[in-house]
């Protein structure tokens, strides 16, 4: 967590009511050597902050937190760099407003 | 033995619940599939809700449904990094008996939405997420697959009120998923503030509500607008861009929120507040271009799922609730001749939207996404500058003859666009609005 | 068999939020669920009812919104449902609650047949006491196992049940017979998913809806507020911890700083040597 | 699930106009401590009861009695010693061989006939397995009031108890009072209270109370005894130290050290939700808002940020150890002791500095 902003939607996700599904995450990167320009987007692009780049130069993807918006659906699933499915009914984001 | 319903609801929003309460209102068997722990869980929006459409389903909401506050005000602004100019329209008239547009909370409304469907007699599984969607020899949609053990349900007709992900749609080739420049990534937050504090700050009473809607160098020149609307005792905060702009910024939809909310006009609204939520949406944006295949062989596709919102007056709950409204009306006259829910017959629904404000209004700014997503750096960004400096010299008494002044104004347009990109733009932006 | 699970719809007190200006709670948005200590009780009976067949009733008291845990509770599986319902039962505490769940389960057995085992979670997480369980126990004259981490055997035609209790520092292994009241500890059972077929039947089902009279509660003295002895006079937030962490200065020698820590925490708890002497000696 | 209808709303009006203590209970004087005996030993709440225990009595002017109960010679004479020692004027011994392992009947009909008999106007238990079951089977017997888990009690104006503990999950306070029954009952958590200083020499008068049972008249039987040590399963929840590794540990292999350190202390060690997210540790590893809570005496934290989804599941720590490199870490504002340095290099030093200062005070003992 080391870019400020990734703090800041750390403390904004703590107000969330979330219910992990444990063991069962409901996205998925596809193994890839480089990252293209639309899944390296989602690093920044991604307004639950899950997706991240390893050390190793790879995108991983934490859903926790995920909103279920599909913006990383939208923007990777056309390519096959990403499996992107709801997680288990009752699991994942429950808003209190919306 | 597999069980069969007239009709299979997949969703529980604004279209999903209004097809599912009419559909259950007129007698037939309805089963409604939501896949979040109660009707309104997995549901964002700024929000906003249009009385006249509602009223068409279920007249008296009034009496008991959860309204926030019925707004008496519209502020249209344009931003600049320090200031904003804008225009306010405020009526008593909009005081009135049965008020035409209310601010409410999704999470509340879909809740009562919901129990309104379950009383109309649909039966309403939540914490149920379908998966598939299950078709015959002949490929006539025939059911549903869903993530519960032994989870295949048959019905005539599946009603795909999914929203704007469409991920049953889209996975059995009815429709192309969503495209990064037809959708717009939203993000919110709900400020608390004691209702006292709001009415005060935005000069209110009672339940009077107001509405700011603004555009400018707030989204970075991305195609873009942020927005400030009342509730009872909380604000919804929140900004959104074309996920293919903000892709290319590299800009963060947090930090363009936190930019959002620092804004010296906006910073003052909701100075010590509580945000007790953070959430996110897509919207689509693509308009009437976007607008997929309506129905088929036993499936009508119904709300964001299939694209029906008109971004530029930012309507997609009334477009939503009209459109469940027409899919279950059609559903039901094919019901009760007794014949086939075959894609002609359903066609009954498209042609009802078509001779609906739905259609027209998306047809008659079907060139405007377009307009705004590739002059966008102009749009969002020099003409919101240009605007700025002119009201500034405009406001800024210091001797110089008005004249001056107002040629310095127009030199400074002349200089950013140039007469054919002025002239250009007037006239894009009048084709797309006529 | 007949089994009974007292459940109790409670605020997700996870989302409770106290204001840091005025220290009110704000109550905006919290939602309800079903208390999380209680779906162990009715995964356990659930499972009993699988392998040696029978029903699960599944009953609680709150207001009508509490119908909603109800049909979540049939949705796992559950036989049928009782909702207790009634507004002398306002502000009832843990004392009155016992008294009338009591006996609207008395009302249960008769009508449905008797329970073998009524069952409740270890305790709820709004009011944290674990006295319902006993209070009911006490009141049917049912064998009390609290704590419960698993239930070993279960012999009907004996009227015998084999049972693990956790107590302080092991695992109690008893034998009890039947009728008995058991509170499960959480992490006891794998909680299910219910099947399409039993969320179906949740949807349709019709639950009973018992006022006090209707569930045999009549001694109005001893519900609500008269039937309570203990009452809350005073709520408000615990005052914020303000100092900083005390800072160690670490040392060139990475031992030395280790040395100065342990002298510090030391210092700070003098019974935390001994603890950890008995510890590491493996008592 | 709809919105949360407002909890009972508090009665204030209902307590101000109390009704006068019936006449019965006026005789009701004292305040006593069940003092937890299982296979010889006293759990230590029992001590810190007795210090609770203290305050009131002396505050109310009347005694403080410790309630030992067991089977005879299991530790139950050593137990009223050490009862004196820590403040106790009386102490009750009820022996009986049926009495050697807890049971709720005979325990609850013991500890009633106990009250009914010398009619105590306070009963403190500790808020333990034993405590809690044993707590409510006697309150609903003797149809009075118990407020359970207690963080404070104190005695109010008209003498009576006023009792504190957590509500809606420990974000808020709420003061009880049990208005017109008595003995007024109330548990407190193991390690909230300060244990008392002992006052070796100390002595009190033994009350002896003999009472009826027969074993067969008692359904439940316990068949056998397992204690933690033989299980394995990691009990995070209940460990009394807990040693864990963040992202700060860079890699897997470095929680290695976290669980070396653990073993010293003979402790439990966990992770922070990061590292379950890298796949470094289990899930069931994981301490936090969405993994475990835990209330250990002391808590080693090496390489964790301390982000507020972790600090909720660590707040109830006696004592809280940072070790971070980044000095403004959110850990540091509720860790009692920081040490800026890099874990990686400082855990290896930690735990041979542990290992010498706890074995070496063992072998003194040992030889002493």
């Amino acid at each position: 967590m080391s870019k400020p902003d990734e703090a800041r939607v750390e403390e904004k996700l703590y107000q969330n009511r979330y219910v992990v599904d444990g063991g069962r995450s409901h996205i998925r990167v596809v193994a890839h050597d480089k990252p293209s320009a639309n899944l390296l987007a989602m690093t920044t692009l991604c307004p639950a902050g899950c997706y991240t780049l390893s050390e190793a130069g790879q995108v991983e993807v934490a859903p926790d937190g995920c909103f279920e918006c599909g913006t990383c659906r939208v923007m990777c699933e056309s390519g096959g760099e990403v499996e992107w499915n709801y997680p288990r009914g009752g699991y994942g984001v429950l808003f209190k407003f919306g | 033995m597999v069980e069969k319903f007239d009709c299979i609801v997949v969703g529980a929003g604004m279209s999903g619940n209004a097809a599912a309460y009419i559909l259950a209102k007129r007698g037939l068997s309805v089963l409604q599939l939501e896949r979040g722990e109660y009707s309104g869980s997995k549901n964002v929006q700024g929000a906003i809700m249009y009385a006249d459409m509602l009223e068409a389903i279920i007249p008296d909401f009034r009496e008991d449904a959860p309204l926030e506050r019925h707004l008496i005000e519209q502020r249209f602004w344009m931003m600049n990094g320090a200031a904003h100019t804008g225009m306010h329209y405020r009526s008593d008239a909009f005081n009135e008996a049965k008020p035409n547009r209310y601010t409410i909370l999704r999470s509340q409304f879909d809740k009562w939405f919901s129990r309104k469907v379950r009383e109309a007699g649909a039966l309403v599984l939540t914490e149920t997420t379908a998966l598939e969607l299950i078709f015959d020899a002949y490929g006539a949609c025939v059911g549903v697959r869903t993530d519960r053990e032994g989870g295949i349900v048959h019905a005539d007709v599946v009603v795909l009120a999914e929203g704007v992900n469409g991920l049953l749609g889209s996975r059995a080739g009815l429709r192309a998923p969503p495209k990064p420049d037809h959708v717009a990534l939203a993000v919110k937050e709900m400020h608390f503030l004691p209702a006292e504090t709001i009415e005060s700050r935005f000069n209110v009473h009672g339940d009077e509500g107001v509405v700011i809607e603004a555009v400018g160098t707030i989204s970075g020149g991305m195609t873009g607008m942020g927005f400030v609307y009342t509730n009872k005792e909380c604000l919804s905060v929140g900004i959104g861009c074309l996920v293919s702009d903000f892709a290319r910024s590299g800009q963060t939809p947090h930090g363009l929120l936190e930019a959002f909310k620092a804004h010296p006009s906006i910073k003052p609204l909701i100075e010590g507040s509580e945000v007790k939520e953070y959430a996110a949406h897509l919207i689509p944006e693509g308009g009437y271009k976007a607008v997929p295949q309506l129905c088929g062989d036993g499936w009508v596709v119904v709300g964001d799922a299939a694209q029906l919102n008109n971004a530029i007056h930012r309507e997609g709950s009334n477009l939503a609730m009209t459109s469940g409204r027409f899919a279950a009306e059609a559903i039901f006259q094919i019901k009760s001749r007794r014949e086939k829910m075959t894609k002609d017959n359903l066609s009954r629904y498209p042609k009802a939207l078509h001779d609906s404000f739905v259609m027209k209004d998306l047809r008659k700014y079907r060139d405007m996404p377009a307009l705004l997503h590739t002059n966008s750096r102009n749009f969002f960004l020099t003409y919101p500058e240009l605007v700025a400096k002119a009201m500034e010299n405009f406001l800024r008494v210091d001797g110089t003859p008005k004249r001056e002044t107002e040629a310095k104004i127009f030199s400074a347009f002349r200089k950013a666009r140039g007469f054919t990109g002025l002239f250009g733009d007037a006239f894009k932006l009048a084709r797309a609005w006529r | 068999m007949h089994f009974v699970v007292c459940i109790k719809q409670v605020p997700d007190s996870a989302q409770i939020r106290v204001h840091p200006v005025t220290n009110t709670i704000m109550r905006q948005g919290v939602p309800t669920i079903i208390n999380p200590y209680d779906l162990f009780a009715l995964e356990t009976a659930l499972r009993l009812r699988d392998e040696q067949g029978g029903e699960v009733t599944v009953l609680t008291m709150g207001p009508p919104s509490a119908e909603d845990a109800l049909r979540k509770a049939l949705t796992f599986g559950a036989d049928r449902a009782v909702l207790l319902t009634d507004r002398f039962f306002a502000g009832s505490d843990t004392l009155a609650t016992s008294y009338a769940l009591a006996q609207a389960i008395r009302k249960i057995g008769e009508t449905w047949g008797a329970p073998d085992i009524v069952f409740a979670g270890k305790q709820t997480i709004d009011g944290d006491t674990a006295q319902v369980g006993p209070g009911i126990a006490r009141r049917l004259g049912l064998n009390q196992l609290t704590y419960i981490s698993k239930i070993a055997g279960l012999d009907p035609a004996a009227g015998t049940i084999d049972l693990e209790r956790r107590a302080e520092g092991g695992t109690q292994v008893l034998r009890s017979a039947l009728p008995c009241l058991v509170t499960m500890l959480e992490g006891s059972a794998e909680i299910r998913r219910g099947a399409f077929a039993d969320a179906l039947r949740a949807a349709r089902a019709e639950i009973a809806t018992w006022s006090a009279a209707a569930a045999g509660v009549d001694d109005l003295q001893k519900c609500g507020l008269r039937g309570s002895p203990t009452v809350v006079k005073r709520v408000f937030a615990p005052t914020p911890r303000a100092e900083k962490a005390k800072a160690i200065e670490p040392k060139p020698r990475a031992k030395e700083t280790a040395e100065d820590l342990i002298a510090a925490l030391f210092e700070a708890k003098p019974a935390l040597a001994a603890d950890l002497e008995r510890l590491a000696a493996g008592l | 699930m709809s919105d949360t209808p407002a909890p009972a709303a508090p009665a204030p009006a209902r307590a101000a106009m109390k009704k006068e203590l019936p006449e019965r209970f006026k005789a009701y004087r004292n305040v006593w401590v069940i003092v937890e005996l299982e296979r010889g030993q006293v759990h230590p709440v029992s001590w810190e009861l007795m210090g609770e225990g203290r305050k009131l009595a002396d505050k109310l002017g009347v005694e403080l009695a410790a309630v030992v109960v067991g089977a005879p010679g299991a530790g139950t004479r050593e137990a009223i010693a050490e009862g004196f020692v820590y403040g106790a004027d009386l102490a009750y011994l009820v022996e009986n061989p049926i009495l050697a392992e807890y049971r709720n009947e005979p325990y609850t009909k013991t500890l009633t006939d106990l009250v009914d008999t010398h009619k105590p106007e306070i009963l403190l238990l500790g808020a333990t397995n034993l405590g809690r079951d044993l707590a409510g089977s006697v309150a609903t017997t003797l149809l009075t009031g118990l407020t359970a888990d207690c963080t404070e009690l104190a005695v109010a104006a008209d003498k009576s108890l006023a009792a504190t503990r957590p509500t809606f999950g420990g974000s808020l306070l709420c003061t009880i009072y049990t208005l017109n029954t008595r003995p007024q009952m109330a548990t407190v958590r193991p390690r909230v209270m300060p244990t008392p200083t002992r006052q070796e020499g100390r002595t009190g008068r033994v009350v002896e109370h003999p009472i009826d049972l027969k074993e067969e008249s008692i359904v439940t039987k316990v068949l056998s005894f397992l204690p933690d040590r033989a299980s394995h399963k990691s009990n995070l929840a209940f460990a009394d130290v807990v040693v864990a590794g963040g992202l700060g540990l860079q890699g897997a292999e470095n929680l290695q050290l976290v669980r070396a350190l653990a073993d010293v202390l003979g402790g439990e060690w966990g992770c922070s939700r990061p590292c379950v997210q890298k796949g470094w540790a289990p899930a069931e590893r994981q301490i936090g808002q969405t993994g475990k809570t835990i209330r250990p005496k002391l808590y080693i934290a090496a390489g964790i940020s301390g982000a507020i989804q972790h600090r909720v599941g660590v707040e109830g720590a006696d004592l809280i150890v940072a070790i971070n490199t980044d000095r403004n870490a959110p850990i540091l504002d509720f860790a009692h002791f920081a040490v800026a340095t890099d874990a990686i290099r400082f855990l290896p030093a930690l735990t041979e500095a542990f290992r010498a200062r706890v074995s070496a005070h063992t072998s003194d003992r040992l030889a002493g």
